[in-house]
C-alpha cells in the first residue's frame, strides 16, 4: 500500500525520523501519523502556492463566486478531516476503549519525584496493599508496601522495566506525589500517572531491545532526569529473569 | 443625506454634543424620548427606545453590570463544578476497599430564615428601583419641584439595607452554630464547600450593601438625578442576581449534598 | 460414605481451592478499574463538563442576542 | 481624544472628584482611553523584551549548559542555570508572553487606542474602570516579576501550574512564596482583564455612532468583541480555580489534593481531591485564552489584506460568522489538552471531534484571505507584509492542529516539542506578526498629538524587519517539529549528561542526545530572530521622534479610525464637532481604468449608490 511507501520514504530519506517502533499497535499509529504529516505538508504547499500565485499574477476583478471559492473547498476539507477523525478514533478505540485481557501480564508503574518504580505481582498475581505512611525509600520500601498483607510477600519492585515480547502487558499507572507522565517513545505510549488514581494502559511489545522510559509531565526540578530503561526480552529470558529476581528477594 | 425622516442638522448636532458633553448633568429632560436621525435608510429610526435617548448612560451601566454578573456566574459555576466532582471522588483505603468519605454538612436551620429574608429584600429592592423611574416624579424632580423620588425610594432602599445586614448577620450565626458543633472550614470535604460557598456569597452581598449605602448617600450628595437612578438601578440588578444565585446555592447545599 | 461421594467432594474442594488462585487477578483488575474512575466520578465529571459548557455557551449566545437587538 | 479636547467629557473628573485630589489636568489624561492604550502597549513592550530575553536564556542553556549568564549584580538567573532556574524561566516566559503580551497588547492596548474610533465613539464606556484595569495589570506584572527575587525563586510548575506540584509547598523550590506570588499575579490579571473586557463589550454594543450596524463593524471590532466575550467567560473560572488552589495551599483544604498524597515524606491526610479537576478548570480557561490572543489578529489581517489589495473582504458576512464560531467552539474543546492526562477515553473522543470541527471556520478564514488577495497586485507596505506573514504562519501553525487533535496521535506527540512548535507558530509568531502589522499600520494614530500630526515608521527598516523575522520564525519553529517527532519532551532542563540507570548513557540519554544538532540550529535561529527585533526597536525609537509626518489617512483606509475628527491633530474646536455617520460597510474601493478611488465609511453616498453597497447593507 502507498502508505508504507510513504513510511519508508520518510524513515529512509529523513535523517531525523521517528524512533523505530517496537510495539504491536505502533505500526498503525505511525502510518496514521505519517499520513497526517504528508497531508499537512501537501496542504501547506498548496496554500502557499495559491498565495504566491495570487500575489504574482496580474490584477483582475475580485472573485465573487462564494460557492466555488469558499464552500466547495470547505466541504472538501470537512470530508478530509472527517475521514482522518474517524480513522483516528478507531485506532484510539482499539487501544483505549477496552481493558486488557485477564491473561495479560500485570505490572504496576509508580512515579515519584524523580524516579520510576516497577512492581511485579509475583506468582499470586496480586499486588500487596501499599500505604503512604510506610513509604521509605531509604529502608528499601519505596512504594510503602504493607508487609502484613500476605499478597505483598512475593511482590518484586525493580527500577528497570523488563517485559516479555509478544505478550499483552497491563500497566497500572500510579503516582505518589505529583502528576508524572509515563512515556515510551519507541512503544508509541504515553499516559500521565495521576496521584489518587490508578490508570490502566495495555499494549503488546514485539521487538526485543532496550528502550527509553521518559517523564513527559513537568514534575519538579528533576523532571529532566526522571527516566528509566525498558528491556523487552524473549519469554524464555523473561521467566529466567523473574526467577532470578525471586532469588534476590529471598 | 438621503430623504429619510430625520431631525435637521442643527438638532442632530445639538443632540450629539449634549450626549457627549453632559455627563448626565441633567441639562436635558430625563424623560426625553427623542431618537436619533441620519443613517441611510438602514432602519436607523426604528431603533429601540432609549438606544439613542436620554437613558444612554443608564443602559450602558446596565449592560456593564450584566457582563460583570455573567462572569461572576461562571465563577460560581466553577465552584459548583468542583463541588460535584469532589463529592463523588473516593480513594482506596488501607484495607484495599474503595471508599468515598463524603459526609454531608448538615446546614443550620437558620439558613431557611436567611433565605426568606433575602427574598423579601429582593422585593423591597425592586420597589425602590421602580420608584426611581416614575415619570411624573422624575419630571418634578428634574424641574426642581421637591424631591418626590427621594421621598418614595428612600424607605424601600433603607429597608433593603437593613434586610441585607440581617441576612449577613444570619449567615454569621449559622457559621457560629456550625463552629459550636466543631464543624470548621477545614473539617471535612463538604464543610470546605459550605464555608466557601456561603463565604464567597456573603462577600458578594457585602459589596452589594456597600453599593446600597453609596446609593443612600447619593440621594443627599449627588446633584444628578440620572446618577442616582443609575446607582439604584445597578444595585438593584446586582441584588436580584445575588438573590437568585443564593437560592440555587442554598438548594445545592440543602438538597444535593 | 461411598467413594463416588468422596470423589465428588474431592472435586468440589479442588474447585473451591483452585478458584481463588484463578480469579485474584480479575479481582485486582476490577478493583483497580473502580479506583481509576468509578462510575460515580465519571458521572460527576460528565455533569461538570456539561454544566461548564452549557453555562458558558448560553452566556455566549445571550450576549450575541443582546448585541443583535442593539444592532 | 486628547485630554484638553472638548469632546472629552468632564464626567470622569466629576465622578472621581471625591476619590483622589489629583491636579485637574492630569486626571482626564489618566482616564483617557488613548493614554491607557499607550500605557498598555508600553507594558506589553517591556514584557515582550523580558520574555524574549528569558527564552534566549533557555535556548542557550539547552545546548551550552555550562555557560553562565554574566550578569553583574545578583539579579535572578545570574550565574550557572540550575534545573529549577530553567523551569522558573519556562514558567515566567510562558506567563509573561501569554498574559502580558499576547493578551494585553491586542486585547487591551490596541482596543483602547483604536476600537472607539473604529465604531465612531469618542470614548470607552467606563473610563474609570478602564484606568483601574490597566493599573491592576501593571501591579500584576510587578507581582510576577517580584516572584523571581523571593527565597526559593519563582514558581517552577509552568504556566499551567498543575497540582499537586503547585499545591504542595515542599514539592520543589519556588513552590513556596514564588508560587503564591504567581497565583496572586494571575488572579489580579484575571480581574483586570475581565473588567477591561466588560468595558470593551459595553463600548462595542452601546457606543457605536449612527449607522454603524453590526453588518458594518470592521472585522477587527468583531475580533475584539469575540475575544472580550471569551475573557469574561474564561477568566472568572480561572479566578475560582486559583482561589481553590490557594485554599489547598494555605487553608488545609483538599480540592485538588488526593488522600495519601506523599510529597517528600509528608503525607497529605484530607478529603479526596482530584488533580484532574484543576486540569479541567484551567484548560476551560486556557484554551479560550489562546483564542483571545489570536482573534484580534485574525480580524486585523482581514482588514489590512483588503485595504492594501484594494478590495472588499471576500465573504464579509462569513468572516463575521467564522469569528463568532471560533469563539463559540473555543469554549467546547478544552479537553484536547488532557487526552493522556487521565481523561475518560470516551470524553477524549468527544473533545477530539469538537476540536477537529474548529478547523473548518479557521480554514474558511484562510480561504477568504486567499480569495481577497488573489490576483489583486497588492501594495506591499510593511503592514501588508506582516499581514501576509500572519497568513503564512497561521496556515503553517494551524495545519498541525488537526494532527494534535487526534487522541491516538497525541499519545505520541503530547508534551513533545512538536506541540511547542505548533502553538508558537500559530499563537506566538502569528500573534506577534499581527501586533507588528497593527503597530506599523496605526503608528500615525499612536503618535499623533494635538500639536503635531502622527508619524510613520520607516518603511525600508520595516521591510528588513519583516523578512528577517519571517525567516527567523520559520528557522526556529520548523525544526522544532522534527525534534518533537524524534521524541524530545518539553520542559527538559538538559538534553546531555542525563544520568542513566547504570552510569552509562541511558537509552533516554541517547534519544535526547540525537536531537542536539537540530537544537543547536534552533538556538542559533532563535538568537537570529531575537536580534532581528532590535531593528524594530531602533525603528520605533527613531520614528517616534523624527519619523516623517503622515497624512490624515495615509493608507487610504475606509474605516472610521482615520476619520479626521478621530485624529487628535488638528484638535477640533468646541463649536464644530461633526456628527459622524456611517453610510456603508468598510472596504469599498472602485478601480476604473482611469483611477482607483475608495469610499470611506463616513462619506455620504454618491448620487447613485453602488450595487454592492445596497447588496451589502441589507439586514441579515
Amino acid at each position: 500500500m502507498p502508505l508504507s511507501g510513504l513510511t519508508s520514504v520518510w524513515t529512509t530519506s529523513n535523517p531525523w525520523s521517528l524512533p523505530a517502533n517496537a510495539s504491536a499497535h505502533g505500526l498503525a499509529l505511525d502510518h496514521h501519523l505519517l499520513l497526517n504529516l504528508w497531508i499537512a505538508l501537501a496542504l501547506l504547499a498548496l496554500a502557499h502556492i495559491i498565495l504566491l500565485a495570487g500575489l504574482l499574477a496580474r490584477r483582475r476583478n475580485e472573485a465573487t463566486n462564494l460557492l466555488r471559492v469558499e464552500y466547495i473547498p470547505l466541504v472538501a476539507l470537512a470530508v478530509l478531516f472527517g475521514t482522518l477523525t474517524i480513522k483516528a478514533e478507531r485506532l484510539w478505540a482499539a487501544t483505549r476503549y477496552t481493558g486488557a485481557s485477564l491473561t495479560a501480564l500485570q505490572v504496576e508503574v509508580t512515579g515519584a519525584q524523580f524516579v520510576w518504580y516497577f512492581r511485579y505481582p509475583g506468582p499470586d498475581a496480586t499486588f500487596g496493599i501499599t500505604r503512604p505512611q510506610l513509604i521509605a525509600p531509604g529502608e528499601g520500601n519505596p512504594l510503602g508496601i504493607d508487609p502484613s498483607d500476605p499478597h505483598s510477600a512475593d511482590d518484586e519492585v525493580t527500577s528497570e522495566l523488563v517485559l516479555p515480547a509478544d505478550r499483552e502487558i497491563d500497566l497500572a499507572l500510579r503516582a505518589q506525589d505529583v502528576i508524572h507522565g509515563f512515556s515510551i517513545p519507541e512503544l508509541r505510549l504515553k499516559q500521565n500517572a495521576v496521584p489518587g488514581q490508578t490508570i490502566h494502559i495495555h499494549f503488546t511489545p514485539v521487538t526485543p531491545g532496550t528502550y527509553a522510559i521518559l517523564c513527559t509531565q513537568l514534575c519538579g526540578l528533576g523532571h529532566y532526569r526522571m527516566n528509566a530503561t525498558l528491556r523487552i526480552v524473549t519469554p524464555a529470558e523473561f521467566t529466567s529473569w523473574s526467577a532470578h529476581q525471586k532469588e534476590s528477594i529471598r | 443625506m438621503p430623504a429619510t425622516i430625520t431631525p435637521n442638522k442643527t438638532d442632530q448636532e445639538r443632540r450629539r454634543r449634549l450626549e457627549d458633553n453632559d455627563g448626565g448633568s441633567g441639562r436635558r429632560p430625563p424623560t426625553d424620548k427623542r431618537t436619533g436621525g441620519g443613517g441611510d435608510g438602514d432602519n436607523w429610526n426604528d431603533r429601540s427606545h432609549g438606544h439613542r435617548g436620554p437613558y444612554e448612560r443608564l443602559h450602558r451601566y446596565r449592560l456593564g453590570i450584566f457582563f460583570a454578573l455573567a462572569s461572576d456566574l461562571m465563577f460560581f459555576v466553577a465552584i459548583v463544578t468542583t463541588f460535584f466532582v469532589n463529592q463523588s471522588t473516593g480513594h482506596i483505603n488501607a484495607y484495599n476497599h474503595y471508599v468515598n468519605e463524603w459526609v454531608p454538612t448538615l446546614i443550620p436551620r437558620i439558613l431557611w430564615f436567611n433565605t426568606a429574608i433575602l427574598i423579601v429584600s429582593t422585593v423591597t429592592m425592586e420597589l425602590a428601583r421602580r420608584q426611581m423611574f416614575r415619570e411624573n416624579d422624575v419630571m418634578d424632580e428634574w424641574l426642581g419641584l421637591g424631591k418626590p423620588i427621594t421621598r418614595r425610594a428612600l424607605p424601600w432602599l433603607s429597608a433593603t439595607i437593613v434586610l441585607g445586614l440581617a441576612f449577613l448577620a444570619g449567615q454569621w450565626v449559622a457559621w457560629r452554630q456550625l463552629a459550636a458543633q466543631h464543624v470548621f472550614f477545614r473539617t471535612s470535604q463538604s464543610s470546605h464547600f459550605f464555608y466557601l460557598i456561603t463565604g464567597v456569597h456573603a462577600v458578594h452581598l457585602f459589596v452589594g450593601i456597600a453599593v446600597l449605602i453609596t446609593a443612600f448617600a447619593a440621594f443627599y450628595i449627588s446633584r444628578h438625578l440620572e446618577t442616582r437612578q443609575i446607582i439604584v438601578d445597578g444595585a438593584a440588578w446586582y441584588w436580584h442576581a445575588m438573590g437568585i444565585l443564593w437560592i440555587f446555592l442554598f438548594a445545592l447545599l440543602a438538597f444535593f449534598q | 460414605m461411598k467413594p463416588s461421594h468422596l470423589g465428588r467432594i474431592a472435586l468440589l474442594t479442588a474447585i473451591l481451592a483452585l478458584t481463588p488462585a484463578a480469579h485474584p487477578q480479575g479481582c485486582t483488575q476490577c478493583l483497580d478499574n473502580t479506583a481509576a474512575t468509578p462510575p460515580a466520578t465519571q458521572r460527576a465529571y460528565r455533569r461538570a463538563i456539561i454544566l461548564l459548557t452549557l453555562t458558558a455557551g448560553g452566556l455566549f449566545v445571550t450576549t450575541l442576542a443582546i448585541f443583535k437587538r442593539h444592532r | 481624544m486628547t485630554p484638553k479636547n472638548p469632546t472629552n467629557p468632564q464626567r470622569p473628573s466629576q465622578a472621581t472628584r471625591p476619590l483622589l485630589p489629583t491636579p485637574y489636568s492630569l486626571l482626564p489624561r489618566l482616564l483617557d482611553h488613548r493614554t491607557i492604550g499607550i500605557q498598555y502597549l508600553l507594558l506589553a513592550l517591556i514584557s515582550v523584551v523580558i520574555g524574549t530575553f528569558l527564552s534566549l536564556l533557555m535556548r542557550i542553556h539547552l545546548v551550552w549548559p555550562a555557560w553562565p549568564l554574566p550578569l553583574p549584580l545578583p539579579l535572578p538567573f545570574h550565574g550557572p542555570i540550575l534545573p529549577e532556574d530553567y523551569l522558573a524561566l519556562v514558567t515566567i516566559h510562558g506567563t509573561i508572553m501569554l498574559f502580558f503580551v499576547l493578551t494585553t497588547a491586542p486585547q487591551a492596548g490596541f482596543s483602547n487606542l483604536i476600537l472607539p474610533a473604529q465604531i465612531g465613539a469618542t470614548r470607552m464606556a467606563f473610563p474609570i474602570l478602564n484606568a483601574a484595569s490597566f493599573w491592576l495589570t501593571a501591579v500584576a506584572l510587578l507581582t510576577l516579576l517580584s516572584s523571581t527575587f523571593v527565597p526559593g525563586g519563582a514558581a517552577i510548575s509552568g504556566w499551567t501550574a498543575y497540582p499537586p506540584l503547585s499545591a504542595v509547598q515542599s514539592a520543589g523550590p519556588g513552590q513556596g512564596t514564588g508560587m503564591d506570588l504567581w497565583l496572586a499575579s494571575i488572579a489580579l490579571f484575571a480581574i483586570a482583564s475581565t473588567s477591561s473586557s466588560i468595558n470593551t463589550l459595553t463600548t462595542i454594543i452601546r457606543n457605536r455612532c449612527e449607522g454603524m450596524t453590526w453588518e458594518r463593524l470592521p472585522l477587527t471590532v468583531w475580533g475584539w468583541f469575540t475575544a472580550a466575550l471569551l475573557s469574561i467567560l474564561a477568566f472568572s473560572v480561572l479566578l475560582a480555580a486559583i482561589l481553590l488552589l490557594f485554599c489547598d495551599r494555605h487553608a488545609h483544604t483538599s480540592f485538588f489534593l488526593p488522600t495519601g498524597d506523599a510529597v517528600n515524606g509528608i503525607v497529605h491526610q484530607g478529603g479526596d481531591g482530584s488533580p484532574l479537576l484543576w486540569l479541567h478548570l484551567f484548560w476551560f480557561f486556557g484554551h479560550p485564552e489562546v483564542y483571545i490572543a489570536i482573534l484580534p489578529g485574525l480580524g486585523l489581517t482581514s482588514m489590512l489584506l483588503a485595504n492594501f489589495s484594494h478590495r472588499r473582504v471576500f465573504a464579509y458576512r462569513t468572516m463575521i460568522t467564522t469569528t463568532l464560531l471560533i469563539g463559540f467552539l473555543g469554549i467546547l474543546l478544552w479537553g484536547h489538552h488532557m487526552f493522556v492526562a487521565g481523561l475518560n477515553p470516551f470524553a477524549s473522543s468527544a473533545f477530539s471531534i469538537s476540536t477537529m470541527a474548529i478547523a473548518l471556520p479557521a480554514s474558511a478564514k484562510v480561504l477568504s484571505w486567499l480569495a481577497t488577495i488573489w490576483r489583486s497586485k497588492p501594495q506591499y507596505t510593511t503592514p501588508m507584509l506582516f499581514s501576509l506573514g500572519f497568513v503564512s504562519l497561521f496556515i503553517t501553525g494551524g495545519l498541525t492542529g488537526p494532527i494534535l487533535a487526534q487522541p491516538i496521535l497525541d499519545e505520541y506527540l503530547h508534551n513533545t516539542t512538536f506541540v511547542v512548535a505548533h502553538f508558537h507558530l500559530i499563537m506566538a509568531m502569528a500573534g506577534i506578526f499581527g501586533l507588528y502589522a497593527a503597530t506599523y499600520y496605526w503608528f500615525p494614530l499612536l503618535t499623533a498629538t494635538r500639536n503635531h500630526p502622527g508619524r510613520l515608521l520607516s518603511e525600508p527598516l520595516g521591510r528588513l524587519h519583516f523578512w528577517l523575522s519571517l525567516i527567523g520564525a520559520y528557522a526556529v519553529f520548523l525544526p522544532m517539529h522534527l525534534t518533537g517527532l524524534m521524541g524530545e519532551p518539553r520542559h527538559y532542563a538538559q538534553l546531555t549528561g542525563i544520568p542513566g540507570a547504570n552510569g552509562t548513557l541511558s537509552p533516554a540519554g541517547k534519544l535526547l542526545a540525537q536531537t542536539l544538532p537540530l537544537n543547536r540550529f534552533i538556538t542559533y535561529a532563535a538568537i537570529f530572530l531575537a536580534t532581528a527585533q532590535l531593528i524594530f526597536l531602533l525603528n520605533l525609537f527613531r520614528s517616534i521622534r523624527k519619523g516623517s509626518f503622515a497624512a490624515s489617512n495615509p493608507w487610504r483606509a475606509t474605516t472610521l479610525e482615520w476619520h479626521p475628527a478621530m485624529n487628535p491633530f488638528p484638535p477640533p474646536s468646541a463649536s464644530d464637532i461633526p456628527a459622524i455617520t456611517v453610510h456603508r460597510s468598510p472596504c469599498h474601493y472602485e478601480t476604473t481604468a482611469f483611477a482607483d478611488s475608495f469610499l470611506p465609511q463616513w462619506t455620504p453616498n454618491p448620487a447613485e449608490p453602488s450595487m454592492e453597497d445596497t447588496a451589502n447593507t441589507k439586514p441579515e
